[in-house]
């Protein structure tokens, strides 16, 4: 299971449009990386932790989900706090002033990417790509995969209980050797799997294209309005404060 | 008879025959259970029925005319034979329940709202109208096999081929599939699946056939070939519990010769009802 | 080694996507050639972009016992062929950023870069060289993967250095801090993935020899 | 008592609870059926009693000590407890059966003559010597099943764990699994199975828990738990039939109040003989 996406899936937000969904986070993305960072990105990411606070994502969660990208963060950031001179490296103030507001940047724009994450499932942004003009085949490629991901790792997390109740994980060399063996049975399985599901297809008169009806969720131009202006406020703020 | 095969004949890739002569009819509306052991070839069986695959030899008929596997034969014959396999995870691709179901009414070429109305449809007939709009990786294994067999359903097969279909399934499971699947029978279907159990045989089918090394050995009512002891044998299967149960009470004297036996539980403790008196 | 949203400048951030662009669209080109003529291989491909995606969550060992992810370029150049990667991979990096938060959509560009063009590339030239020079097979493909790791490595640290300059040592100086403090965890992760992709690709192939065999 | 559980608590991600508060007692050298429904958390239960899980809080006992979830400690637990899956495929990585088998001795660190010899034990104790050989994906289900077991015995565990052992083999397979299953438990092994089949439970296992809602709502002989339909009914089951039946027989005098209910088909049919009489 993929926490993000259990979250999209059964977010308040689930059965909004698309487009409004897609507008905010993306908007918010936008404004992130465009606004100076104090106090322009501060704002985003506050719009962003309450946008997804309202859609029902726990706070606990949003924070679980930001864990990740913030150690890379943090890490890229540090060594801005470090300059290389000719005796060697010294902590540089400017520097250090640098990676702050590069945190903080990141961090509004990572928020921003977390709420289109906790809100929209991956899915359904494919479609909406499709609908833009991204190639039906490579649509119908990603979708597959989103689906079959699912799949494999349930598969994998199962091979790799069993693999640990024989005690192949105990020790660094074991474990690399378990991995590659867990994927060695993986890959032809998932391939195996493909080729099962091109029969199960077949039957229901699979002709080389997998279109399938979305559901319709129409825009509603009251939210589009209410979106725009909160972005155009943000942009405000963040510009004149 | 609505489906029949004639002398089918098909080897795997390594040699092995997993049909050697095989003939088999299905009547309409009725309920068929193709019995045979793990192994024996039943999945492969029922891939002919519906034209996924060739055989060597042989013939498919369908309403008594020989099917073809030309693209458009084909796919007018899949139109009328669906099939239900026995993993849900091999049938379901799409990211939602509504999506998936989708999939066969517009490969038909169905309009959009005649795909919406069938998709509606199939759900409510399987009785999972409130899973539309639910991720496909989030659902149970049994509904899952509900969303696959409406997946064939919404197509409005005649016949509705089925691969295992109470396997994997709990009791309440299972009975919820069977009384559904019976709604389906009753609105016209008609439905041939394939077991290794000879208790849902016994307990569901109107007639079965015993699938034995790529034959079908005996095809008949329940009571008759659920009752030979030696074409089970061959199989590898007992009979029925149930049918064991019932032809020692026949033999006991406490049920006449021309009484019904007990095929489910009821009707095994009614039959105790009437010995004790 | 993913860059992670909103860290490259608005101009990085568009320049990756324009360099990566090209090589996404040919990859899409020849996707839609063979789509066309085996339609049924969107589902292997399908399966094939859902494999890498959990090759990369899974967890490795790793000496610092920090998180670390395997790249699966090499398995992936190596058992795919590198130009179908560009797409597979792409797909593969849009999920991470959707579902995991692992990288980013203004970053995809970059990313992108790194770990479906480079990698997969560096991977897949180093393999084929190698059993040219007649390398066992075992060691060309472990020097694949690990180049091909330590390729994506080196390529993030370029493009972070570009991004980040140092203010007295310029953009080498730069480089080589973005280099070093990921050391740490790429280095051995590169050797761990060499090795893994070793004993992935030894399975596979005593798995052919025993299906050919019985066959 | 060989494994117990006490005060198990679980939660899935979603935050819904798997394990709630759950005890459960095993005691050495018997069989002991954990039933309950599909989705029930049955395997999450199995996986805590093996150290692959992690309580959130609750412990589990091993011969009276509980066990921790350190590194080595846990290394220690799980060469005492072994599990089998339900799925073979996920337990089968090597190439052929005997490697495959060979994984676990090796990870105990023991030389390569005793782990063939291991080996050729564990493969011979489940009656699948001639397989050894044999590449892993070419197997059939049910020869799959008995080298994943084969993989677990070979590391000589005191319980092993089986998730769902029956699920998928017709009637032969399992009855020449539960031969073997019951071999094994002779030589000593104490065996805990999952399974959603109450016929099963009532056939095969010493001591019935029934699994509802997070919790053991009921431990104890199969007699006395199987025959509490209301228990059962919260599990969404039904008693076996073979006891619904002994329990007729017994209302209606046939049976002595002390005799021992029918658990299988021979002892059906006696049963009936006696009536006869």
């Amino acid at each position: 299971m993929i926490p993000s996406d259990r979250l999209a899936h059964t977010s308040r937000w689930r059965k909004r449009a698309l487009a409004e969904k897609a507008l905010l986070s993306l908007g918010l993305l936008v404004l992130a990386l465009a606004l100076p960072p104090w106090p322009g990105a501060a704002l985003v990411l506050a719009a962003a932790v309450v946008c997804s606070v309202t859609a029902g994502t726990p706070l606990g969660a949003l924070v679980r989900l930001a864990a990740g990208p913030l150690a890379f963060i943090l890490t890229g950031a540090a060594t801005l706090t470090v300059q290389g001179g000719p005796e060697g490296l010294h902590f540089s103030q400017a520097g250090a002033h640098q990676a702050g507001l590069l945190v903080l940047r990141s961090l509004a724009a990572v928020s921003a990417l977390l709420l289109l994450t906790v809100t929209t499932p991956a899915s359904d942004l494919v479609q909406g790509l499709r609908r833009l003009g991204l190639p039906a085949e490579v649509a119908e490629v990603a979708l597959t995969t989103y689906r079959l991901l699912f799949v494999l790792l349930d598969t994998a997390a199962a091979i790799h209980t069993s693999q640990e109740a024989r005690l192949g994980t105990v020790g660094w060399r074991r474990r690399i050797r378990s991995t590659g063996l867990l994927l060695g049975n993986l890959l032809p399985r998932a391939l195996d799997r493909a080729r099962r599901l091109e029969l199960g297809l077949a039957a229901r008169g699979f002709d080389g294209s997998l279109r399938t009806l979305s559901p319709a969720r129409p825009v509603r131009p009251a939210n589009v309005a209410i979106i725009a202006m909160l972005l155009i406020a943000l942009g405000g703020a963040g510009l004149w404060i | 008879m609505i489906l029949e095969a004639r002398g089918l004949h098909y080897a795997y890739a390594g040699g092995v025959a997993a049909l050697d002569g095989l003939d088999l009819s299905v009547e309409r509306g009725r309920r068929l259970a193709i019995l045979g052991p793990n192994g024996a070839g039943k999945t492969t069986l029922l891939m002919h029925l519906n034209g996924t695959l060739r055989p060597a030899a042989g013939q498919v008929l369908l309403d008594g005319e020989v099917q073809t596997h030309g693209r458009a034969a084909l796919a007018a014959w899949r139109r009328r034979v669906g099939l239900v396999l026995q993993e849900p995870d091999d049938q379901l691709f799409a990211p939602s329940v509504a999506e998936d179901v989708s999939f066969g009414p517009l490969n038909l070429g169905l309009s959009e709202d005649e795909t919406r109305a069938r998709v509606t449809e199939a759900l409510d007939s399987l009785r999972i109208g409130d899973l539309a709009e639910r991720p496909t990786h989030m659902l149970s294994f049994g509904q899952k096999k509900r969303v696959a067999i409406a997946g064939a359903v919404a197509m409005r097969p005649e016949v509705l081929l089925l691969d295992e279909p109470t396997a994997g399934l709990d009791q309440f499971g299972a009975v919820h599939l069977l009384a559904v699947l019976e709604k389906l029978r009753t609105g016209g279907a008609t439905l041939v699946f394939t077991t290794h159990d000879v208790d849902l045989a016994w307990a569901w089918a109107d007639t079965v056939a015993l699938f034995v090394n790529g034959k079908v050995v005996r095809q008949g009512p329940p009571e008759d070939v659920l009752a030979d002891t030696e074409a089970l044998a061959q199989a590898r299967l007992k009979p029925p519990l149930l049918l064991d149960l019932g032809l020692a009470a026949r033999d006991h004297g406490w049920l006449p010769p021309s009484a019904r036996l007990p095929r489910t539980r009821a009707e095994a403790m009614a039959l105790m009802e009437n010995i004790s008196r | 080694m993913h860059i992670m949203e909103g860290f490259l400048p608005v101009a990085h951030a568009v320049g990756w996507t324009v360099a990566s662009a090209p090589f996404v669209v040919v990859g899409a080109r020849r996707l839609k050639t063979v789509l066309a003529e085996h339609p049924e291989a969107r589902l292997s491909l399908g399966a094939a972009g859902a494999f890498a995606f959990v090759l990369s969550a899974l967890k490795l060992p790793s000496v610092t016992g920090s998180c670390s992810h395997p790249t699966g370029t090499g398995l992936g150049a190596i058992t795919m062929g590198p130009a179908v990667m560009s797409v597979l991979g792409t797909i593969v990096l849009l999920f991470q950023a959707l579902l995991l938060a692992h990288g980013g959509l203004t970053t995809l560009g970059a990313n992108v870069f790194s770990m479906a063009i480079a990698g997969p590339w560096i991977a897949w030239g180093v393999w084929k060289l190698a059993g040219k020079m007649g390398a066992p097979a075992a060691l060309a493909v472990f020097l694949g993967a690990f180049l091909g790791d330590l390729g994506t490595y080196v390529v993030t640290s370029v493009q972070l250095a570009l991004a980040f300059p140092d203010a007295t040592s310029g953009i080498l100086g730069a480089f080589l801090k973005f280099g070093g403090i990921f050391a740490i965890t790429q280095l051995p992760l590169a050797v761990a993935e060499g090795l893994l992709t070793v004993v992935v690709v030894n399975l596979l192939a005593s798995r052919q020899a025993g299906t050919e065999s019985k066959a």
